[in-house]
């Protein structure tokens, strides 16, 4: 490979947005690195700024749904904020337990909003694995409610 | 006081009711969208909710999943921001009816200054002089003629329910008129559920005067000077300064004391802004802006007095902490609102911001959402941060924000500054020859 | 005026000098050295140039090299920022020399307050109280133990040429006296160039309180209010604040007056501090600064006056733009130094910055030399930033400062930050029961 | 493989979400790292920031040594600020010229700072090629002078 070549490798590989690259061929070996150049990288962050040393004070609600997904991937998530009730009233029994098999369209809790009482209805058929959230606890907005296996 | 407070916003107002509430020893709980779930307000509230997808209309628009955060983390207030739920009397009576506090005026006053119509009649009831037009809504073609013989040509035809500079259409002559008039109130019906319109004679080169106001519960009323907003593109405010330059002899306290009048007699409780066109010496009733501004900064610099702090402890039922007499008014502050779009053709221009510094130094403030690798969303408006500039005078405070502009580096989205330092730098910004259409005929004469 | 000032340092300080520069219209030329090639202060100054390798002694420190920069960019003055060649009077000279005007005081005025028994002599002459002590030099051991039995023990050991918290050292009676002496004028000698002592008497509990001057070539004479520097680590301060909260009854007014009496016996020019240790209802003349500080923009949020551009009016020939009568404080105002080290052992910590966000919002000021991507060097010390907070009363100054140290992220040094927010928090800075030891002492008393 | 082939593996790869990947065939090897996704990459910015919209007026000084380096990395450079002159005084003929031979030690010329004329000798042989300064003009320090060659 001349040195024509090699700048045009080198070109190309900044137009792709590379940020490092290294070629070998036999005993020729090249490294770049590009190194800013204004701004040649493009500094993608897909996390937030890390937190400062002192983090702000622990926030009482229960972590999203990625904080523990479900293992495999298939979860019953909450449509609407509010607060979780597996009943439809304190006295009623449960909609679903663990190991109950769960059908789409089957209502399996109530997440409470405004005072109005929202039935879920599951999205995907399964059997339920897990349930993630305990009773009259509230929820956010796609927090995962159950885990299911395909069973 | 309140123990907690949901802030009902995102981007940089979030952070700055944050800020606010910090200070007073408030909790803060954030709502997010899903796209904002590593916003800045939600890294820095104490708490935070996820309320829905990133749709606006979904999440930050809506009621029921604002109010069920605000009820599962227990907060006793929600502070609507500006834009979003800020004018939302619908929102403001179920805050209410939840027993929570909504940190703004009752549900009543947002109904009486969210139509324009109501909000003059207040305005002619406290003596505050209006732009000649009809005195509410035109019904007819036939009655709209009637009125533009009376008030003349050109004039603004209205739409009741408008806002934001949004649903005004300017008539030259009586043919254009009948032309537009059905129009624009389709239109209207259209943007804002109503069709009423009406007519306002149309002021060639006004200035965009506004007063910031508040008042309490025990009938309080005063004014914290005003400030000119008269650099917008497309009605949109872009540079806003306190105090108002130049203004003529006697007509600043004039203007101020329509706004504090207008308080007092509508009973207005927490903080507002009155807005009225200038022309020359005469000033006209425009609209009432019944929440805290994107602009108000300006107004903190130049009087010392924290205006957000103000609105909590006015919405929490504390009395007004100062009287009139001791608002005082020391240097010039001017503010560039940094918006994420095209400087010229003002298309917005979202997407990860690469590389960030904000200015710093004496006398400069930085009210920003964003930070290198933020994501500026396409779903919500283009303001990702305000630069403010506090100097002992006018000249000052220009140099100092030219400046900062010149130290800003915003990398990865486009943004306004280059036009703002264009007009800053003007002869016309300096000599205070500017008006409510200045930016759009600057542009409009400028080369290529 | 000047029409180009050369600015003879680097870091946040040189940042200062160009925005105060860049609002008076002058133009200014960088110098660096070769590791400070990207510097902030390089890229915003109108011209810059490279003067010597990273070594301090081959650049910033280099006589020939700085005057020459000055020289072929056609200066007409040189702001010598603080550190470096802030306070030498040889230096001056040579600026002088080569036609361009040092933008400080007079070269004699920076060997009367450099040297620490001139300087005593000074304040002795302009009636400001003094500790008791030596009233010169102790020539040797006999008559150090005479002077010692008059003033008693506790007592410093002081070098003459000494300052910044080195060349002391605390005696506790006459054994560790007939110990120490010989070895504190040894290492005088060493560290100075000359082996000349003094002693004083030691005050256990002091606060440091120094007074902000100004003086013009007219004779005026004027304080600029005081602060409070008192939370040292080391002798080094990372606290600063103004006004000086909880002052006994009538000191504020003798504190300030002393200095202004200082300033105008001497004929002093430009902006200079003048340092006190105050116990009880008692103050002490310390020491002059002859120069900018590091911690005047405290004084600045809390008078609205800008000292940098006050400095270079003054050096400039100007009269004093205002009346001891018309400095008015409003509010208070509390800086953190923001130092690349390890917040425990004080270690340096230079590196690149890897991330960084300052925080904003209102009050909030930000004097940074550092962004994402920036190097902190090791050449240096290491002050990275100051981060200042603004407010009506000292309790939301504190509550303002916590929350803005809360949002500042800086990744890949260590910074001073974990220290100062537990000390910011401590009941003692609320109570203002701390003094000069404080830091030192609270830190031996620590858990682990 | 060839360069298109290159440059679509690479495209590929980012596409994919890949932050690093090395392709290997034969003697042939290519190591390709993409900035940032997480951050990968320690943004190392040797570069400063990007200046901002409006740069800072332009700066009248001659650029430093690195804008125009000597071709073969080989040049005397001025040890001082000051002014640069090629000769003793205004009279006096220049010290070298192109084409000159100059030896390790030689005076090449004199850079005036502080009034005082500086000598400047050369630390390396060599035939001047190129000189990169005009009579009296300005100089940083570490800046080239003369452009050498071996000659």
């Amino acid at each position: 490979m001349d040195r024509k070549e090699m700048r045009e490798l080198v070109r190309e590989m900044k137009r792709a947005g590379v940020g490092e690259f290294t070629w070998r061929s036999g005993e020729f070996k090249l490294h770049v690195r590009f190194a800013g150049e204004g701004s040649a990288l493009p500094a993608v962050v897909a996390a937030p700024l890390a937190p400062a040393a002192a983090a702000p004070a622990a926030v009482p609600l229960p972590p999203k749904a990625e904080a523990k997904p479900a293992a495999d991937g298939r979860a019953i998530r909450s449509p609407i904020v509010g607060t979780f009730y597996r009943s439809p009233s304190p006295d009623a029994p449960v909609y679903i337990n663990v190991g109950d098999r769960v059908r789409k369209g089957q209502v399996v809790c109530i997440v409470e909003a405004m005072k109005l009482m929202n039935q879920v209805e599951s999205d995907i058929d399964g059997v339920v694995a897990e349930i993630l959230v305990e009773n009259a606890q509230p929820v956010q907005f796609g927090q995962d409610l159950f885990r299911l296996t395909s069973g | 006081m309140f123990r907690k407070i949901l802030i009902a916003n995102r981007g940089e107002i979030a952070m700055r009711v944050i800020r606010a509430c910090r200070e007073l020893g408030i909790r803060t709980v954030a709502v997010y969208s899903e796209c904002d779930r590593h916003a800045l307000h939600v890294r820095f509230a104490d708490e935070s909710v996820c309320i829905g997808p990133p749709q606006a209309r979904q999440s930050y628009l809506n009621i029921p999943a604002v109010i069920s955060a605000a009820d599962i983390t227990r907060a006793d207030a929600i502070h609507p921001g500006y834009g979003f739920l800020a004018e939302n009397a619908t929102f403001a009576e179920a805050v209410n009816a939840h027993g929570m506090t909504f940190v703004g005026p009752s549900p009543e006053h947002l109904r009486q200054f969210g139509d324009k119509l109501s909000a003059k009649a207040a305005a002619r009831a406290a003596g505050l002089p209006l732009l000649p037009g009809s005195h509410g809504a035109v019904d007819n073609l036939d009655e709209c003629v009637e009125v533009a013989r009376l008030v003349g040509f050109p004039l603004m035809l209205k739409a009741a329910a408008g806002g934001g500079g949004k649903g005004m259409r300017v008539v030259e002559d009586e043919d254009q008129l009948r032309k537009v008039f059905a129009v624009t109130s389709a239109e209207a019906v259209a943007a804002f559920g109503s069709g009423a319109v009406f007519l306002e004679r149309f002021l060639r080169t006004p200035r965009h005067v506004e007063v910031q106001f508040a008042g309490d519960r025990f009938g309080a009323a005063v004014h914290v000077g005003e400030r000119d907003c008269s650099m917008q593109r497309r009605h949109q405010k872009i540079i806003e300064e306190a105090p108002a330059p130049n203004l003529a002899e006697g007509l600043r306290d004039r203007i101020r004391s329509a706004a504090a009048r207008l308080v007092a007699s509508t009973g207005y409780v927490t903080v507002g802004t009155c807005e009225f066109l200038v022309q020359d010496d005469e000033f006209f009733f425009l609209e009432v802006n019944p929440r805290i501004q994107v602009e108000h900064p300006v107004t903190e610099l130049v009087t010392g007095i924290d205006l957000v702090q103000l609105q909590i402890r006015l919405a929490a039922g504390e009395p007004m902490p100062f009287a009139q007499s001791e608002v005082r008014l020391r240097g010039h502050a001017i503010e560039v609102r940094v918006n994420a779009e095209d400087p010229w053709k003002f298309t917005p221009s979202p997407g990860r911001v690469t590389g960030y510094h904000a200015p710093g130094g004496p006398g400069i403030r930085i009210d920003s959402a964003i930070h290198e690798g933020a994501m500026v969303q396409p779903y919500y408006d283009s303001l990702a941060a305000k630069l403010v500039a506090y100097a002992p005078d006018r000249e000052s405070a220009i140099r100092k924000l030219l400046g900062a502009m010149d130290e800003y580096v915003v990398e990865g989205i486009r943004t306004s500054l280059p036009l703002q330092k264009l007009l800053l730098a003007d002869p016309a910004f300096s000599a205070v020859t500017f008006h409510t259409r200045f930016i759009d005929e600057w542009l409009r004469s400028r080369p290529g």
